[in-house]
């Protein structure tokens, strides 16, 4: 789950790592409200999952009310890649000397967590990853010892020179770790990692997100959630335990397991359709578990048809054929409905269907062209 | 012959009276698999009661149960909460093998379970995988038995249903599987497309190789170099998350796009350029097959 | 450094582990106001850093006002193995249903922390290994992990077949493991750990060392120095640095060098003479040291004879014999004062020893035949 | 010959810049031990000035410094608070060897540190020890060099002053020795008797050794009993705190009689069991190790 700036910098606050103050607001009178506590120049910054708000003018340097004002104004309600922007943060700008990198995340070769700093800083790492990767420096975090003092000493080395940065570099990466195991993370991020005139180390960025699976042990970040930056219909399946993403496509997939789900996505296309949506139902096959995947595909004004790609293995066909069957009265489907069905009582399934007026087919492969070709008519 | 699981395997089920646990153990048994025991704290000295009024010990502990029962590999069905705990206790049981169904575990504490397990030298197939079938000969975990049968091809693969769709279509065409492993769909799992296929390449019987990878992470790409530099045998590929987008995790933990890395495309690219004919369909995972077969 | 049962048990109790309540006193009349708060039964026992009080008399169990009166009366002011009783514990006396043993210590063979169990507790556990060794389970944690749940299952199965204690003692065996290590201990143990007829797993007994050198860590432990239950001589040389035990003869011993202090007392034995201390001055050879460690030796009356056992490394013999004859001038010293000096600086050391009318020997042995001889004169 | 360090030493000192750290490392250079380089965390880029004018570099970290000098032995002389991290960091940077002279570092961290040291196969010889000299070749640590001379005894010692008051003795009559080292007087400590005893097993020109123990512990009991079954090469013993009272530390962390068990006694008679004659006074060493020689 990706959480916001703000509250990112909420965690590396609380674990002693220094961050500018700051604060967030809906609206661009409290905005101003907001930038008046820090006197002098302020930063107005979407909050926003997405990447790359500087460059599409999610990020803008205010140095008094009016200018304040317009860019609060300005930046509420935009879409940045697709994302629409509800609040602001509101943080006081910085004297800046240097910017640098830091950053956590789970390598999966090593199976551990990776510590990166590069002393470029302030743009996108990707990109300096490509364009100079020997720029960057990165340390495998043995996850049975965690990270060693001269380790975080040797990272903090490789950013500052100056002893005094040094030390404070090397408490902020020695907290960031932290943060980041008790976060239960999966990346987390500070970018750019200033030094001042004066001689501070600052965050003044911060990405992060948490795996989904730790999130039960962290209530508190939990609460992080933004249910208005998450589409309707995804708030919806995460509820309900299905795993969906909204796609720009017109044919609606409703399939059991991860692996095929991808597959009959690929194979819509590889007809020449476009699919609507990732959808996995899961290994468990609760009826009221496919109404609900049938209400939010239908939720998709897009959609014009619907595929069903069932593979019964602990997924049983009965229970999604009697699904379909229950959608079918709780809601009005005007999209007609393709039903691959085969595996674990299948033929229990087809009994079900037929009585209902319904048919199915046992090929993937047969299934997907039928649907795409509805689209095309 | 077959890789990970075979007439030798005496299995352990951890979380054998729960509901996934009770119902696979039974399928399993029908299957011919040697269930030696299952683990249940607080139940340890009932009996479970499989097929045809087979009965298995259950044991408090994995300790006790390896101790009593000589158990070489185990397989877990417990809720993700109590996954690590259970793992942490296959591992140091003394079993060679601990296959993980369970979904959901954390990644962190992933890390530090695989840690554990090559400092104790204990394989781990998972988690959030379906486990690991030998036609013929035993399954642990929950592959449908009824779409494998025995025969020349080993079949690795990172998810579930889209592994049983490949294999369902070799059995109807004839093809049969000498085992097929399910590696899953996690980011950090313990047994890669690289340690299978050292195995199959051991495995006298296995004369073809499928593997079925997806999005996300690297580890195709490395088995795929590792197969032009020490493999014979043909290999023939499927990757699924052609028209998934950046950024978005697909259902496993583990299918996601990162920046520009782990792409569908980046994966066949690679699959091909070390020698790997990539299906452009599932369906068409068959005929590569035979063709190599043929070869 | 040892610490006293209450003081063990607060540690505990903070980590969540069920112990009965307690206060302390030092006061017979306010042992029965503590009882009284408490009602019907309490026990009343003696907080002294020393094992076996129970048969020295040093818990008694009281049912009423008059009988706590007396219990405290008798048992403050009561030695113990030669520990003054200062304070006694007044804590509710327990259903007890069954007894065991809980303990955590560091193993040197296997570089570890091992925890012990075992279901005959209430007694001397180092019995219990002589008598029955098979009835205690040990095992080893590896640092690296610290303590799995499945561990802790194990041992609490070891102890109870109820799962409802099991739990229970699950929860405490990882919440004592926990308080271990935060604490820095090297040492601790539940004895007994009792289970209720009402099904309940609780502390009753407990005793803590802490490792002397993480007390610089934990000041709130550092705290719990009981400095009246010490010698006045061994707390002056803790404070100054020195390590000094009081013994029972009279050769009183400064060496330089804990090894070499232990082989000076073990040759004054073979000589047929009794050491009245161990006393290693460290390797720093501050004269002032010196002074402070002459000080020492001649608190103890005793001492009939002073032997100094010098091997010059990194202490330099000329500051201690700057030392003794700075002594000499702030105390009065009656005993004769034997002098070995040899190593860096020996030449140095004896000019200043002679010009203050001293003369100094190089072998030890002679220098130990010397001392002795002076105290069977 | 000689064990743990010779003339192929190539040593970095942590914390050569300190009080004790600069001193030594004089003391070492002027022995002729190959000093190579220093570490100072801020002080990196500066010089350490040595005896007869002869100059090493400094540097900010080990890895650093064992990048640029190719060090295989590290001393490590920082204070207390710091000497985990510095083991930390040689441990991690690739040297094979870490003597480590500081006392006063808490036994749970020495724990991890071990644990450590051991994944990554680098031997740690104390901490709370005098370290190590081979007569004639190299001296790290504290042993002041006056008192050895090169000879035929191999001499292991728990213990500082007292490992001084032996040899000396050995020098005097004209008895030298291969290596003498001081394993350290702390409960956990990296190299044990029976480390050392191995090493100078196969160093030939060791031909008797000392054993100086102490009470606390059963590392004396462990070597007795692999002299008896590993070991041609004569041993002569000796024990101090015969009349240390149980349950006090006597000095070193590790000195103390815990229960019934570490006794002077019970090391002294173990000894004895297993041929390891055990000298009296520190004075009968000398005279054992002579007749051990002349066998």
């Amino acid at each position: 789950m990706d959480i916001h700036e703000y509250q990112a910098k909420e965690i590396l606050r609380n674990n002693g790592i220094p961050v500018p103050p700051g604060r967030v607001t809906g609206n661009p009178n409290q905005a101003v409200d907001i930038a008046n506590e820090y006197g002098d120049k302020v930063v107005v910054k979407a909050q926003v999952h997405s990447g790359g708000r500087g460059k599409a003018g999610g990020v803008k340097l205010a140095k008094n009310s009016e200018e304040v004002f317009q860019a609060a104004t300005d930046i509420i309600g935009m879409t940045i890649s697709g994302h629409r922007v509800n609040e602001v943060l509101i943080t006081p700008a910085e004297d800046i000397d240097t910017e640098a990198y830091l950053g956590i995340l789970i390598d999966r070769k090593t199976q551990s967590p990776v510590i990166m700093v590069c002393s470029e800083g302030g743009v996108d790492i990707e990109e300096v990853a490509q364009r100079n990767p020997n720029s960057i420096r990165k340390l495998r975090i043995d996850p049975r010892y965690g990270l060693f003092r001269h380790q975080a000493y040797g990272l903090a080395r490789a950013l500052y020179r100056d002893q005094d940065l040094v030390k404070q570099a090397v408490a902020i990466i020695e907290n960031l770790y932290q943060a980041f195991i008790d976060s239960g993370a999966s990346m987390v991020e500070i970018n750019p990692l200033i030094s001042t005139p004066t001689g501070c180390v600052k965050a003044i960025d911060a990405k992060m997100s948490i795996d989904n699976n730790e999130l039960i042990k962290h209530p508190e970040i939990q609460n992080y959630r933004d249910i208005q930056a998450e589409p309707r219909a995804e708030t919806m399946a995460r509820e309900s335990g299905l795993s969906y993403v909204k796609l720009d496509g017109n044919v609606g997939c409703c399939v059991n397991g991860a692996g095929l789900a991808m597959a009959t996505m690929d194979l819509v296309k590889y007809y020449g359709g476009e699919p609507a949506n990732f959808l996995d139902i899961g290994g468990s096959s609760n009826p009221q578990k496919v109404v609900t995947a049938l209400k939010i595909i239908t939720s998709d004004p897009n959609v014009e048809v619907i595929l069903f790609n069932i593979f019964g293995g602990i997924t049983r066909c009965d229970d999604v054929a009697r699904g379909i069957v229950e959608a079918l009265k709780e809601i009005e489907i005007d999209s007609p409905i393709i039903i691959r069905l085969t595996g674990t009582n299948d033929e229990k399934g087809l009994e079900i269907l037929s009585a209902a007026g319904m048919s199915a087919f046992t090929s993937m492969d047969d299934v997907v062209k039928k649907a795409v070709s509805k689209t095309l008519q | 012959m077959s890789i990970l699981v075979s007439t030798k395997t005496r299995l352990l089920v951890q979380g054998i009276t729960g509901r996934d646990g009770s119902f696979h153990t039974s399928e399993m048994m029908k299957y011919g698999t040697n269930v030696v025991g299952g683990v249940t704290p607080g139940k340890g000295g009932q009996s479970f009661g499989g097929p045809e009024d087979q009965m298995v010990p259950i044991f408090d502990t994995m300790e006790a149960a390896v101790k009593e029962t000589d158990a070489n590999t185990s397989v877990v069905y417990v809720p993700p909460a109590f996954a690590s705990g259970a793992m942490e206790e296959a591992i140091d049981s003394g079993v060679d093998l601990v296959v993980s169904i369970t979904e959901g575990v954390p990644v962190l504490e992933m890390s530090r379970i695989h840690a554990f397990a090559r400092d104790r030298k204990v394989r781990i197939l998972g988690p959030n995988c379906p486990g690991v079938i030998s036609p013929g000969k035993a399954k642990v975990g929950i592959i449908p038995d009824q779409i494998v049968t025995q025969g020349p091809v080993g079949v690795i693969s990172r998810s579930g249903t889209l592994t049983y769709e490949a294999v369902v279509n070799l059995t109807r065409e004839g093809v049969g599987q000498t085992t097929c492993v399910g590696i899953g769909g996690d980011p950090l799992i313990g047994t890669s497309f690289i340690d299978c296929l050292e195995l199959f390449k051991e495995d006298e019987e296995t004369r073809v190789i499928v593997m079925i990878g997806e999005i996300g992470g690297t580890d195709e790409q490395e088995a795929a170099q590792w197969v032009s530099q020490h493999l014979e045998k043909p290999v023939v590929g499927f990757i699924a998350g052609q028209t998934a987008p950046p950024g978005r995790q697909m259902g496993h933990a583990g299918a996601i796009i990162s920046g520009s890395s782990g792409t569908a495309d980046e994966k066949k690219r690679c699959f091909e350029e070390n020698g790997i004919r990539v299906a452009a369909r599932p369906i068409d995972i068959v005929d590569l097959v035979r063709e190599s077969l043929n070869q």
